[in-house]
């Protein structure tokens, strides 16, 4: 018998060397995609309670008077990320099929493989040396699968790179110190021994704390970093973004709640308020990424680029989640995580669907689709009906966890910016509705047909499983409860129906809601049903003030109302979207250097932004090596 | 439940139901005034303080597809019955018109213009037409009222002589907006231009 | 530059050989030949009169001519001038005062469709007001309205009564 | 059976009395403009017609978004108690009111839409982005009003003004209370925050399209709507109610106020409406939320 967590790792691996020697055949290579993905799923499904599971190799080297071990354990958490995120993995991997089925494309399947054994490697890695090892494998493999052999995603993917760069070598720069303190690159000691340096040595905790943060924030693409998804999501391949989205933003996410989440709970750090100082800074910066990245999403017109922007909002309520510190705020971070795998899915597959179809990104361009692609409709309207947070579906009862820990916890501030970006996020994600798929219909788009079979299922299981998940938070609420007793919080275990808040009289029962939600579609039903029947007329017959559009030439691309959809706020917020455009920043940056460094001018030229994050990069290494 | 052919089948069917829902429309009567012309100075008056024509349940609306009363407010030029006949359109049934004034019946003052349509009747069937130029508010608010009456007693089918007729309107129609040669003879005294400079070089 | 007054204006205009008359201490009239009106529009724009109002047309249907009247103002001088031009009526065609002024692009659509004067020069003389008309133009006084209005709307006389 | 009989009932209950609020607010619109005014049961009497009447749709979305937007305030009616009694058991959770009451925007918004009118498009606009206006100084409102009772459930925060008329949080927390009028002003569509519908400007905006049954559901969704929001209001800083007639009473009260402003302002262009609902509203319940946290 093999040991199972060997297999798992190597079996991707072994795929993907295997899918490039018969890349030619790309139905064969995308259906041992499909396969491992699947086997991945089932052997996680198995790993659930086997938490003594691990595997590790000696390397005979011996570092800080340690020997040098590569281990993997099952552990609660890791587990929680990679089981959900394997079975995203899977149905993306069924639409895959299907979506490269036309352009005979297979190239990306082999490092999506290795993407995924990475994955896998973080997810389960038991000592920093193999976490870092799979993070810098995570990070290049992607790399190569958002530029994807084409121009414009390359340049996109060097600004990735570049600010990966800047997280990686944060990361090792923190690794190495930590280990230093700690004589180990155990995790489990290293969160000990901060947790001890906090004691001693408060500033150089934060400073260690700090650079392991910039890592994860980067990756989770938190405030100061937020601009790479817009970038990188909009080129990458169109089947891959999901997972982009889904999988690869929850990374940060993981390192936050493996490694800061126990430090700042369990250390010795003066408290402010409910929680303590570097809480209150993980929070405001949470709430500062949902906010911007709601307002760069309403006003964004490519709908990639906008669910972009929505994914880095999403990834604020999380980290706002976490920040509370609580029990609760934990359950609704860790809850909405595996919800936005599953709405961000469903959204990012029915756009992908869009895009196989029309070939158009840009929304204004767009239009009256949902009469053509009704199940894509049907998908993505329950995806923005989760995002949005309403209630029968999944978004709302990991959001509601959220608002009650920050308001139990007393973050006021917060809950207002929580509020206001789940309040915007109707605006945005309405608006891609309302462009994308209802309105009028442009001709060259008349005949379009529904997506294929092979993506249908993968986008009705999802919706589905929006559905189950939002009628049944137990499904999620239970390994994670699970999870949190793992990492040796004081939970019950989780009831299928109520989630529970830290205030008095105030438990949900989310399964009520969804019949209550059935009652009143029955009552209106009945309205509807009682009144007198109706005429269908065409699409365009629409109250003009009497002219037919098309005396004056309107076609129906024109007759759409979706190109500055948000003008008037749009420019309310002119003058401060100048102030806070990073582009901007690093374009006046750039230029100021190259005057200075006149001389070198010629590294400036094109990109400046990129090259500049990677010499950031490199300074922060050679100094941070100097200083260690 | 409701349904909207039992104008149609009125003979055969229950007359008490009829009676309730004729009831229901006469005393909510959405309107959509299309001011054409000067007519539409009387309606301020009939809506504001002095007549109050909401007490009736009557008001105004913005677009077509609210409205049951379509007012055709004075003298109509071929362009704008262009726009008439496709808001009318656009009306859900049941929908009743509203002449106003004297350039509706006859033309009015307009009666002999090049580009004034003299008889709205052949265009669009109306209900109830207003004489007078202008009409005065009192007149306006009887013209509602009389409506309300003929609603209930089942009388105000215009509508549905539209579509039994819709031959002889649609010809109507046509006879102004299709394409169509000189009507009078002395079109042949048009002065068309040539271009000579072209020529002189 | 010098405030202008009617008198002056009306001087200097006779210098240049065009007739004017005053109407009232803030309006004259001016009669110009078809031949060489866009140089006086021209110098009297450079002068201060940079306002064109509008563009008519009358028909003279005795004297077989049309007239072409422009109405020019100056904010400057606070002076109105009409700006009479005569053309014959069997060769209706002027040319086009676009250039000067382009808002005259309107005006002189609609002298055109409703006179059928052509203005030489003038890039789009399509229709304005007007829709499917074949006829003559209606505002000329050899069209008869009463006529036309019986063919194509059935109109009668005394609205059918008598 | 006894819920299911409880939650038809409620419904009918609210939308009666939504309608007659939309009949009376018209009463007295029309009184101060020095008018006689149409009935009180003029509205009924509208949504009836409407539904009796021949009605225009472009495509599905049209028929599941006006059902959508009745289903989400009718599910968000059942949420919220009327003089202590509530439909079925729960807690009243003010974050599932306020979420719930957006599936009904959404519906509304789909609907409208759906029919490809640009008038309708832009009404949408201009309510979502006056959603994003209102819904933050209104929730900071609430916000204090959760942090003072410790407890997110209507009930609780409705009990705990039981007794004497003295306890009610309006003299508990007034300046939230203006702020969260203001912003109830904003949430009812009325003046001057009603660039969305501006009849002349857009042709009723989201409307445009809407005729006959679908006319009438947003009519019922507009009553309900009113009922809903007068009702939070009440609850939150009038104490509820005794019986289900002061009650009713109350919200009336709330809601003429809307309507006296309704009809004595002009209208606010979007983007001044929501540097409006930022500024002031947003400010009192910022400073009302520091009073209380202090």
């Amino acid at each position: 018998m093999v040991d199972k967590m060997l297999m798992m790792i190597l079996i991707p691996l072994i795929t993907a060397f295997l899918t490039t020697i018969i890349l030619k055949q790309h139905k064969v290579v995308w259906t041992l995609f499909l396969a491992v993905s699947g086997y991945l799923s089932y052997t996680l499904f198995t790993m659930y309670g086997a938490w003594d599971l691990t595997w590790s190799i000696e390397l005979g080297y011996k570092i800080f008077d340690s020997n040098l071990v590569l281990s993997l354990a099952n552990n609660p958490l890791g587990w929680f990320f990679a089981f959900f995120a394997s079975v995203t993995t899977m149905l993306i991997a069924m639409f895959s099929i299907a979506f490269n089925d036309d352009k005979h494309d297979s190239k990306t399947a082999p490092i999506w493989l290795i993407l995924i054994f990475a994955n896998i490697g973080i997810f389960f890695a038991q000592d920093w040396l193999m976490f870092f090892g799979m993070w810098e494998m995570m990070s290049m493999s992607s790399y190569f699968m958002i530029a994807h052999g084409k121009e414009i995603p390359a340049k996109a993917a060097k600004f990735y790179l570049s600010l990966s760069l800047v997280g990686t070598s944060t990361l090792l720069l923190g690794i190495i110190s930590v280990a230093r303190l700690s004589q180990t690159f155990d995790i489990n000691a290293s969160i000990d021994s901060l947790i001890n340096l906090f004691a001693t040595d408060y500033n150089k905790a934060i400073l260690y704390i700090g650079l392991f943060a910039v890592t994860f924030f980067i990756k989770s693409a938190v405030f100061p970093f937020y601009m790479w998804p817009s970038k990188a999501y909009a080129e990458s391949p169109d089947d891959f973004t999901p997972f982009l989205s889904t999988v690869m933003s929850k990374y940060g996410i993981y390192g936050i709640v493996l490694f800061i989440l126990p430090i700042l709970q369990n250390a010795d750090i003066p408290a402010l308020g409910q929680i303590n100082e570097p809480a209150y800074i993980l929070a405001v910066l949470g709430a500062i990424t949902s906010v911007l990245g709601t307002i760069l999403a309403i006003f964004e017109t490519d709908m990639k680029k906008l669910f972009a922007y929505s994914s880095v909002a999403n990834i604020g309520y999380i980290v706002m989640g976490l920040s509370t510190l609580s029990i609760i705020g934990i359950q609704g971070a860790l809850f909405h995580s595996i919800n936005h795998m599953v709405i961000k899915s469903a959204i990012f597959l029915s756009l992908a669907a869009v895009i196989y179809r029309t070939g158009e990104r840009e929304m204004h361009k767009l239009g009256g689709l949902a009469y053509r692609m009704p199940l894509t409709f049907m998908v993505y309207l329950l995806g923005i009906i989760s995002a949005a947070g309403i209630p029968p579906l999944n978004g709302f009862a990991s959001k509601w966890l959220i608002i009650q820990a920050l308001m139990s916890q007393n973050m006021l501030f917060v809950v207002i910016a929580m509020i206001f970006a789940s309040t915007g996020a109707f605006m945005y994600l309405f608006r891609v509705l309302a462009s994308v798929f209802l309105g009028q219909l442009p001709d060259k788009y008349k005949h379009i047909k529904e997506a294929p079979l092979l993506m249908a299922i993968p986008m009705t299981i999802i919706m589905l499983l929006m559905l189950a998940i939002g009628v049944l938070p137990g499904i999620i609420m239970k390994p994670v409860n699970a999870v949190l007793i793992g990492m040796g919080y004081d939970v019950q275990e989780a009831s299928w129906t109520t989630v529970h808040s830290a205030f008095s009289n105030s438990d949900l029962n989310v399964t009520n809601i969804f019949y209550i939600f059935m009652a009143g579609a029955a009552i209106a039903l009945v309205f509807y049903l009682f009144s007198a029947k109706s005429v269908k007329v065409t699409q365009d017959d629409n109250y003009t003030a009497g002219e037919l559009p098309s005396d004056w030439g309107t076609t129906p691309e024109r007759f759409n109302f979706s190109y500055g959809f948000y003008q008037p706020f749009k420019e309310m917020f002119n003058p401060m979207m100048d102030l806070i455009s990073f582009d901007r920043w690093m374009a006046a940056f750039g230029k100021i250097v190259e005057r200075i460094s006149n001389g070198l001018s010629v590294l400036y030229t094109k990109s400046e932004g990129a090259i500049l994050m990677l010499y950031i990069g490199v300074a922060i290494l050679i100094i941070g090596g100097w200083i260690i | 439940m409701f349904n909207i052919n039992s104008l149609e089948q009125q003979d055969n069917q229950d007359k008490l139901w009829d009676k309730v829902i004729n009831y229901f429309r006469k005393r909510s009567l959405w309107m959509l005034h299309y001011c054409t012309g000067c007519g539409a100075m009387e309606l301020p008056p009939v809506m504001t303080s002095r007549w109050d024509m909401e007490r009736f349940g009557i008001g105004p609306m913005a677009t077509p597809r609210q409205a049951d009363i379509l007012l055709i407010t004075g003298y109509s030029s071929v362009r704008t019955m262009k726009r008439i006949i496709r808001t009318y359109e656009q009306m859900p049934e049941p929908k009743w018109v509203l002449a106003f004034g004297s350039c509706t019946v006859n033309g009015g003052m307009y009666w002999d213009s090049y580009n004034v349509i003299n008889n709205l009747g052949e265009y669009i069937p109306v209900d109830i037409t207003i004489a007078g130029c202008m009409p005065r508010p009192e007149a306006i608010l009887d013209s509602m009222l009389k409506l309300m009456d003929m609603i209930q007693a089942g009388e105000a089918k215009a509508f549905r002589k539209y579509k039994e007729n819709y031959a002889y309107y649609k010809a109507n129609q046509d006879r102004l907006f299709m394409e169509r040669g000189p009507v009078l003879e002395s079109a042949a005294l048009r002065y068309v231009h040539e271009e000579t400079e072209g020529g002189e070089a | 530059m010098n405030r202008i007054t009617v008198e002056t204006l009306l001087q200097d205009l006779a210098s240049r050989g065009l007739n004017g008359e005053k109407i009232s201490e803030q309006q004259i009239k001016v009669f110009a030949s078809k031949d060489n009106f866009v140089n006086h529009l021209h110098y009297l724009q450079t002068i201060g009169f940079e306002h064109l109002a509008n563009i008519n047309g009358v028909d003279y249907i005795a004297e077989n001519e049309f007239e072409v009247v422009y109405q020019v103002y100056s904010y400057e001088h606070k002076i109105h001038i009409v700006f009479k031009v005569r053309i014959p009526r069997e060769k209706p065609v002027i040319l086009t005062v676009v250039t000067l002024w382009e808002q005259a692009q309107f005006y002189e659509q609609e002298v055109h469709e409703f006179y059928g004067i052509y203005f030489e020069g003038n890039k789009d003389l399509s229709h304005l007001f007007l829709e499917n008309w074949n006829d003559l133009p209606p505002l000329r006084k050899d069209f008869n309205t009463e006529e036309f209005s019986e063919k194509l709307f059935g109109s009668k006389r005394h609205g059918g009564g008598k | 059976m006894m819920t299911v009989f409880n939650i038809i009932l409620y419904s009918l209950f609210a939308i009666l009395v939504g309608l007659i609020f939309l009949g009376i607010g018209r009463k007295v619109a029309a009184r101060v403009h020095l008018r006689y005014g149409p009935p009180f049961y003029q509205s009924i009497i509208d949504v009836i017609k409407l539904m009796s009447r021949e009605s225009i749709t472009h495509n599905f979305v049209m028929d599941l978004g006006m059902v959508m937007a009745l289903t989400g305030l009718i599910g968000t009616m059942l949420y919220i108690p009327i003089a202590g009694h509530i439909a079925f058991e729960s807690n009243t959770n003010i974050i599932v009111i306020m979420y719930l009451m957006a599936i009904g925007h959404l519906g509304m918004a789909m609907a409208v839409s759906a029919s490809g009118n640009p008038y309708a498009n832009i009404g949408v606009s201009r309510a979502l982005t006056m959603m994003l206006g209102y819904e933050v100084p209104f929730f900071t409102v609430m916000l204090g009003l959760i942090i003072y009772n410790q407890s997110s459930s209507v009930m609780v925060i409705n009990l705990a003004q039981a007794g004497s008329i003295w306890n009610w949080n309006i003299w508990q927390m007034p300046i939230g209370f203006i702020a969260a009028e203001m912003a109830l002003q904003a949430m009812m569509g009325e003046k001057p925050f009603d660039a969305m519908i501006a009849p002349a400007e857009i042709a009723s905006g989201p409307m445009v399209e809407l005729s006959g049954r679908y006319l009438g559901l947003g009519f019922l969704t507009k009553a309900v709507g009113v009922f809903v929001e007068t009702a939070l209001i009440v609850n939150f800083f009038f104490g509820g109610g005794t019986s289900v007639i002061t009650f009713v009473i109350k919200q009336l009260e709330v809601f003429l106020i809307a309507v006296i402003f309704d009809n004595i302002f002009p209208r606010y262009k979007i983007e001044q409406a929501v540097k409006f609902l930022w500024i002031f509203p947003m400010g009192l319940a910022v400073i009302q939320l520091i009073l209380l946290a202090i």
